[in-house]
């Protein structure tokens, strides 16, 4: 479904992705694993079209190569970025629904809605308040439901699970689960290694720019490597 | 009589203030950029609406049509040349990139029209009498479009998909791509929409003082800016309600005490009022969770 | 006596009670957890102890040393003894980690206006004193080799410490965190771990602590409050708190702690 | 030949740019008539040699510190052996300072504000400093006489730009001279320079209900003072001052400016030989009217020109002695002559009627 | 002594790392400079060594460095917006030359002139407490709106007062700016200000622009912070507006209206924010370029915004961008990691001390 390949970021001198490749397939759960600044949230940014990059991102095939945003996302990829990108001078109700500029059937658009404010309750209480003014956790359910709107076919998350408390990181692996099986195809970068590869079919592990390990999700738990700097022993 | 004479004039003087401000205001709202050329945009759709009326003898309607789509036009290519590029610069240059804009437009509007120029009557005069006050069609049409302009503003604003990704970009600008939002259509819609309704505004001053200089967008600009921040700036109802105060205020001054302390009792009058709404009638500070 | 004291905290925003009668005691020296769902108010609180909020007057007392808080500003309350850190790190990023951390003991700089834009007096000493004593703390946290480098180019958990080492240059008796391990990985957090212990020895600090991450607050505080819509819903030690039914449901989830 | 041609530089301090340009346009165009004429007559004769005037023109962009720059330029710079300029008084004063302290002729055409040529310390006029018209005083005198009597006018409002130090002055004075002759003034309003609305100050002065309005402004401001005043529905005549003699107040004002009087350097109907000469080859060559600036420039660069031939040198000093004692000097604005000791002309005052779209020679004024 | 323990981080622009590596002997260059010019002040008018034009315009170059570093205090290192440096200025200006005038004897000039030039700048620096005092409540651009009202109000309230002149300014000030005093009070402007952003103060007023919930909360006391900043700048505009009166000898309300500020403000912007060196810069291309393109005419004033656009579209921090100029760092500053090594190392061999 997307393939990347030989994929260079780099900001000024700095290159803070070196060369890689990977694929995902369609319906998968893949996740991108990684320390501080190993270059996960440059990747996926360069495949939202929001940073100039080298290599290629084929989607579907379609080549991503200096797309703007707003079309790739049209093609169908969608992303929660990192640190939610909530609008804060914007209601609840409004980020959601301005997800689905590109989406012409109200009627879907409205059958979405209730499915994130069945997803997320705490939303429906809030539909009325400032994103700005949500804590942390909510601004988190938000950004996952706006992405939901969208109504994308590729989702990707960069580290839904920063900052959340662990019964909300449950509740949105859950999620995560939940829309994968109801036919998203994801890919996930987290911190939260645990988590991640126990739902996720692939993983990638990311060290300074490059790919280091490759593997299911279950052989990367299994790996030493992983198990000590990712897992926590 | 007196008191309903000066209530019009009060009315008229705030639908022109409100006119540019809406524009300030605007632009304001989704860029967070004080557009100092919006001021000298004016003066250009004033000059415009001179040559379609005095050269090509154009009747009011189309010359204030031609003279939206030209400017929005200018509003336009003037984000994408000088603005643009700027995007990720700190907020300061691209106030001082506008302030040269606007520099420039005067002076070089000076080059053709060193001498100010009369601008030809588009609109009847037709005036009323009430109870020996009068008013006139003009003043009617102005104090009218003006309204008309703010709640047609303030439903695109707060009502339309368009208005909604207008406020995003104000906030977020990359994020509102990840939502599936062409950015940089948006942000054109909105300078046109901006510099679209300062042309409007240029076009009615024309009608209403008949007399247009290359300086003319420096100091009713300056006021508008005014305006549009006593109202709450980047909110389109506090443009307009700011443009009336502030006529308002002027005007009473005149009214009650000696005109030549107009100036310093009104911008004192704004000192005091800001000290206790440091944000303006409708403005809010920008909310900041720490 | 306990170093910080707070009375029937209560604090609205708007129509919403984000934090209501809360109670807290901190003696010196304790290493205290507040943990709670999101939106729960806990970062509200270290807003109100900060004074970046004020505390609803009248009813609400917070007593640091037995010096009432409420009211005073935050700089006057950091002059106090409190110093904190933020849930999104805000360094100044435009400056050196260096002048991060200068900047941190401004009121204790001891010279005058005058004395600084003349370059008489004690300005030349203070400067070197500051000067060093930032290189120190800098030191201490092996951040002495980045002190010239803008500090939005650090790497994060760096920027992490930073924050801490810039609070510590306030010279604190309290130190509240509020996140210190989000966005870490296990292997980081564990070394966050000893961090903050030998600093609270170091430093000889009580810390109140917000995390989410049970790894960190279950192995290092003594003691924890839990809190829900603004009210404490529960208290006491790790172990108590980790089999807590309300909490469990109310935060940790049927899994509890992994 | 050329290389042999002696030359004379003359400079020109001008407001080119900025709030006047108008006025920058006029005194220009003149300057450049005037030079262009001597020239091509083959040079002015000082001294028995023939010279070409080489003049220096600079924009002094309507700002008080350029305009001392210019000053200055012209002066060390391009080496002039006089000045004329700047207009404005906001320009003029501080320039001429520059001029008295390096020891510079200097004739402003058009400053009317008597600080030009006097000297604020001592009182006494300044040695070096000139100028080709009357001064402010003399013309609200003027104005407020024919007022009185001319139109018969009793009770009289008055509306002027308080950011304007010369109309500020001739307000005062016009003010005074009026309430001496007995008359009242019934209302005084004020504005900022670059307003464009004054319903507010007309609103009011409806309200006092005066027999005429006072109305010392700029040609450009007073057509939209009078609409408005029009649209008001106030009937009363006006009356201006030289601020209102340019071509562009009829352009602009049209029907409005209809039957208004105002004081003026010089009436283009009346004109002597000498005007009408001047102003047919000013329409020749600029295709316009000349105004009171342009005229008033021209004559600046008369008496330099009838100066120079008198010092029979070119030197700053002799220029200015022989200017200081010209004898009733011919010129497109009346004849002049410098009173003893001063840089203020002796000269008289016309006022005229706006008929027909024209300026029409009404009466004259003697000092 | 480049210290690259750490790895992975690289940063673009470090300004910082810009005058690392400077080192003492730049005083020399910079007393040298001092010496030198302090020297040409008297020698060029004396000599005439330039024309009165060009001395014109290097004093207008001076006075504008003052204006241009005093209003880069507040809208560069503070970050705020102010638009009303000239009314700062023509208080300046009405102060000192009233004094001058009429209270002043003229004969001891040499005396009372900088008396009356510091006057000048108290009296801004007093009034500048009513725009320091809504900041504290407000910031962006409502301050900017605040200070645009004040330069209305400045000029309003002189324009009614008729016993300093009211519309009609003040004419007949004696000409007592010299380029001695120009050079001698830019020298001490900028070194006054350089001290302020290289103390504890200065760095409060950076963390202002940085974060100012952050600085308060790291003890910083801001109110205390923005009233020193205000006020020094507004001194150093009013001391500007001093010496511009006296070598204008004529002042009017109109001489100090926005359009002053403007000119101060992209001054600021085109040398770049937050850098002594960039307002030198600054002001000197600025108000030299404007004289340099004199003969273009009109043009002037066409091409004139159209550079800066450009300028700010390749170089959007303006020239220096934040950065400063080596020699203006204090040495101190520049050795604060070298010192504190050499002392550690000494300390580590005795640890005794
Ligand atoms: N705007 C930028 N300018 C310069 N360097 C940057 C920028 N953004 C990121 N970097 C650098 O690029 C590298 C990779 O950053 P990236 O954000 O992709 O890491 P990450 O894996 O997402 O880390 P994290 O877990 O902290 O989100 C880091 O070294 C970072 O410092
Ligand atoms: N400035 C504000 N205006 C309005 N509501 C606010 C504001 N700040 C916080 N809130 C609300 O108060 C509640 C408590 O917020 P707070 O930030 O204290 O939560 P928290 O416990 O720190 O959560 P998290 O763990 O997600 O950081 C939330 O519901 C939040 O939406
Ligand atoms: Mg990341
Ligand atoms: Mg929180």
């Amino acid at each position: 479904m997307l393939s990347v390949q030989n994929l260079t970021v780099s900001y000024g001198m700095i290159r803070a992705v070196k060369d890689i490749s990977f694929e995902v397939q369609e319906g998968e759960i893949v996740a991108l694993i990684g320390a501080n600044g190993a270059g996960k949230s440059s990747t996926i940014n360069a495949i939202s079209g929001i940073l100039p990059y080298g290599g290629n991102i084929i989607y579907r095939g379609h080549d991503l190569h200096r797309m703007s945003p707003d079309k790739i996302v049209e093609l169908g990829i969608v992303q929660v970025p990192e640190g939610r990108g909530i609008f804060g001078n914007l209601t609840v109700l409004e980020n959601l629904r301005l997800a689905t500029w590109q989406r012409k059937n109200k009627a879907e658009v409205a059958k979405d809605l209730e499915r994130v404010f069945g997803i997320f309750p705490r939303l429906r209480e809030r539909v009325k308040q400032l994103g700005g003014t949500l804590s942390g956790g909510e601004q988190q359910m938000l950004a996952v439901g706006r992405a939901i709107m969208t109504h994308g076919q590729l989702m990707l998350l960069d580290e839904p699970s920063m900052g959340l408390a662990p019964v909300l990181v449950q509740e949105i692996f859950d999620v995560l689960k939940e829309i994968n099986q109801a036919g998203m195809t994801i890919l996930l970068v987290e911190q939260n290694a645990n988590m991640a590869l126990h739902v996720a079919q692939h993983g990638f592990v990311l060290e300074t720019g490059k790919i280091v390990i490759t593997g299911t999700g279950p052989e990367l738990i299994e790996n030493t490597h992983v198990r000590d700097t990712y897992l926590g022993g | 009589m007196y008191v309903i004479q000066q209530l019009i004039n009060i009315l008229q003087l705030g639908s022109i203030y409100g006119l540019i401000a809406l524009g300030y205001t605007m632009v304001y709202g989704i860029m967070r950029l004080i557009n100092f050329a919006h001021g000298d945009l004016f003066m250009v759709a004033g000059f415009l609406s001179f040559i379609l009326a005095a050269y090509f003898k154009f009747p009011f309607l189309p010359t204030l049509l031609i003279c939206m789509v030209v400017v929005a036009m200018m509003g336009v290519l003037i984000e994408r040349l000088a603005y643009k590029p700027l995007r990720k610069a700190p907020r300061v240059s691209v106030v001082i990139t506008a302030l040269g804009i606007g520099l420039f437009l005067e002076n070089f509007v000076l080059l053709f029209y060193p001498y100010p120029q009369n601008v030809p009557t588009l609109i009847p005069r037709i005036t009323w009498n009430i109870g020996g006050a009068t008013i006139s069609y003009l003043q009617v049409l102005i104090i009218g479009l003006a309204l008309f302009l703010m709640l047609t503003l303030d439903l695109i604003v707060n009502h339309t998909m368009v208005g909604m990704a207008m406020r995003a970009i104000s906030w977020n600008r990359v994020v509102v791509g990840l939502m599936g939002v062409p950015v940089d259509r948006v942000i054109s819609i909105t300078f046109a929409l901006g510099t679209g309704l300062g042309a409007v505004a240029g076009v009615m001053y024309s009608q209403a003082f008949s007399v247009i200089d290359p300086y003319m967008g420096i100091v009713i600009g300056w006021q508008a800016f005014i305006c549009a921040v006593i109202g709450g700036i980047g909110n389109i109802r506090g443009a307009i309600l700011g443009a009336y105060i502030l006529a308002a205020a002027q005007i009473l001054v005149v009214m009650v005490m000696p005109s030549t302390y107009r100036d310093v009792v009104t911008f004192t009058l704004l000192l005091v009022f800001l000290a206790f709404r440091p944000y303006g009638i409708l403005g809010k500070p920008a909310v900041e969770k720490v | 006596m306990p170093i910080l004291q707070a009375k029937n905290v209560t604090h609205y925003f708007g129509g919403l009670c984000a934090v209501s009668d809360f109670n807290l005691s901190l003696e010196k020296g304790e290493l205290v957890g507040i943990i709670g769902p999101n939106g729960a108010g806990k970062t509200t609180i270290f807003n109100l102890i900060t004074g970046v909020y004020r505390a609803s007057q009248g009813q609400s007392s917070i007593k640091l040393n037995d010096v009432e808080l409420v009211g005073k500003a935050p700089n006057e309350i950091t002059d106090l003894g409190v110093a904190r850190t933020f849930q999104n790190i805000r360094l100044f990023k435009d400056l050196s980690v260096l002048d991060n951390v200068r900047i941190a003991f401004y009121s204790q700089a001891n010279y005058s206006f005058w004395e600084a834009v003349s370059c008489l007096g004690r300005y030349s000493r203070e400067e070197e004193r500051i000067a060093d004593l930032a290189m120190d703390l800098l030191a201490t946290f092996n951040l002495e080799g980045v002190a010239e480098e803008v500090s939005k180019n650090l790497p994060y958990g760096l920027q992490r410490h930073l924050e801490i080492a810039r609070a510590i240059a306030t010279h604190p008796k309290l130190l509240l965190l509020d996140e210190p391990a989000a966005g870490m990985e296990p292997a980081e957090i564990d070394q966050l771990m000893e961090f903050i212990r030998w600093i609270r020895e170091k430093f000889d600090l009580t810390i109140l602590l917000v995390e989410h991450q049970m790894r960190l607050v279950m192995k290092i505080c003594e003691r924890i409050q839990v809190l829900d819509f603004g009210v404490t819903i529960a208290e006491g030690s790790p172990a108590q708190i980790q089999n807590n039914a309300k909490v469990l449901e109310a935060y940790l989830g049927t899994e509890g702690v992994r | 030949k050329s290389s042999a041609a002696l030359t004379i530089p003359i400079g020109l301090n001008a407001e080119l740019t900025g709030g006047l340009p108008v006025v920058g346009a006029s005194c220009k165009n003149a300057a450049l008539m005037a030079v262009k004429e001597v020239n091509d007559a083959g040079g002015l004769t000082v001294g028995g040699k023939q010279y070409q005037i080489k003049l220096f023109v600079e924009d002094n962009g309507y700002k008080a510190d350029q305009s001392v720059a210019v000053q200055q330029k012209l002066i060390t710079q391009d080496n002039v052996v006089a000045i004329v300029g700047p207009n404005a008084s906001v320009m003029a004063v501080p320039a001429s300072e520059i001029a008295e302290s390096s020891k510079v002729l200097m004739i402003s055409p058009w400053s009317t504000n008597p600080n030009t040529t006097i000297d604020s310390k001592t009182g006494q006029p300044k040695k070096y400093v000139f100028r080709a018209c009357f001064i402010d005083t003399f013309q609200a005198s003027v104005d407020a006489k024919f007022a009185m009597n001319k139109l018969g006018a009793k009770r009289v409002a008055i509306l002027y730009d308080l950011g304007n130090d010369a109309f500020v002055g001739q307000s005062t004075f016009f003010k005074n001279t009026f309430t001496q002759l007995g008359g009242t003034i019934t209302d005084v309003e004020t504005y900022t320079t670059g307003d464009k609305d004054f319903s507010a100050q007309f609103t009011k002065i409806k309200a006092s209900n005066p027999d005429l309005i006072f109305l010392p402004s700029m040609y450009n401001e007073a057509p939209v003072q009078i609409k408005q005043a029009h649209a008001l529905g106030i009937k009363v005549p006006f009356l201006g001052t030289d601020g209102w003699s340019s071509q562009d107040l009829i352009t602009l004002g049209g029907k409005d400016v209809e039957g208004c009087f105002f004081s003026a350097h010089y009436a283009p109907d009346i004109a002597t030989p000498i005007a009408q000469k001047f102003i047919a080859d000013y329409k020749t060559a600029y295709g316009a009217v000349p105004d009171d600036v342009a005229a008033l420039c021209y004559d600046s660069f008369g008496l330099l020109f009838q100066a120079l031939k008198t010092a029979g040198k070119v030197d700053r000093q002799a220029v200015r002695d022989a200017l200081a004692t010209i004898p009733n000097y011919q010129g497109v604005t009346g004849t002049m002559q410098f009173k003893e000791g001063s840089g203020d002309p002796i000269k008289s005052a016309v006022m005229l009627q706006i008929k027909n779209g024209k300026f029409v020679y009404y009466s004259t004024a003697e000092p | 002594m480049k210290t690259d323990e750490k790895s992975g981080v690289q940063s673009p622009i470090s300004y910082l790392r810009d005058h690392r590596g400077a080192t003492g002997n730049n005083k020399l260059i910079v007393w040298i400079v001092l010496i030198v010019g302090f020297a040409l002040s008297f020698a060029i008018p004396q000599f005439n060594i330039v024309n009165g034009y060009i001395q014109t315009i290097i004093m207008y170059v001076g006075i504008n460095i003052i204006l241009t570093a005093s209003l880069n205090i507040v809208n560069g290192y503070m970050g705020e917006f102010s638009l009303g440096h000239a009314g700062f200025m023509a208080i300046g200006a009405y102060v000192a030359s009233l004094l001058t005038l009429h209270v002043f004897p003229s004969s001891s000039s040499f005396f009372f002139f900088p008396l009356a030039v510091i006057a000048g700048g108290l009296g801004a620096a007093l009034v500048s407490l009513i725009v320091a005092i809504p900041s504290f409540k407000t910031r962006g651009d409502y301050l900017a709106l605040i200070t645009l009202a004040f330069t209305y109000i400045v000029k309003s309230v002189i324009e009614n007062i008729a016993a300093i002149g009211g519309p009609r300014g003040i004419v007949g000030i004696d000409k007592l700016t010299t380029l001695p005093w120009v050079f001698f009070w830019t020298v001490l402007s900028v070194w006054i200000m350089r001290n302020f952003v290289y103390s504890n103060f200065g760095r409060g007023v950076l963390s202002l622009r940085e974060d100012e919930v952050a600085s308060r909360l790291m003890s910083v006391n801001t109110q205390q912070v923005k009233f020193l900043a205000f006020a020094l700048s507004s001194f150093f505009a009013g001391v500007a507006g001093a010496l511009f009166a006296h070598l204008l000898q004529y002042i009017n309300p109109n001489v100090f209206d926005i359009s002053k500020s403007v000119d101060v403000l992209l001054m600021v912007y085109l040398g770049g924010i937050g850098s002594i060196g960039g307002s030198i810069l600054g002001a000197t291309i600025y108000t030299v370029l404007l004289e340099v393109l004199r003969p273009l005419g009109m043009f002037r004033m066409v091409l004139m915004p159209l550079l800066l656009v450009f300028l700010m579209i390749y170089r959007p921090r303006g020239i220096m961008g934040l950065r400063e100029l080596r020699w203006l760092v204090p040495g101190q500053e520049l050795k604060i990691v070298k010192r504190w090594r050499r002392k550690k190392v000494v300390n580590d061999a005795n640890p005794a001390s």
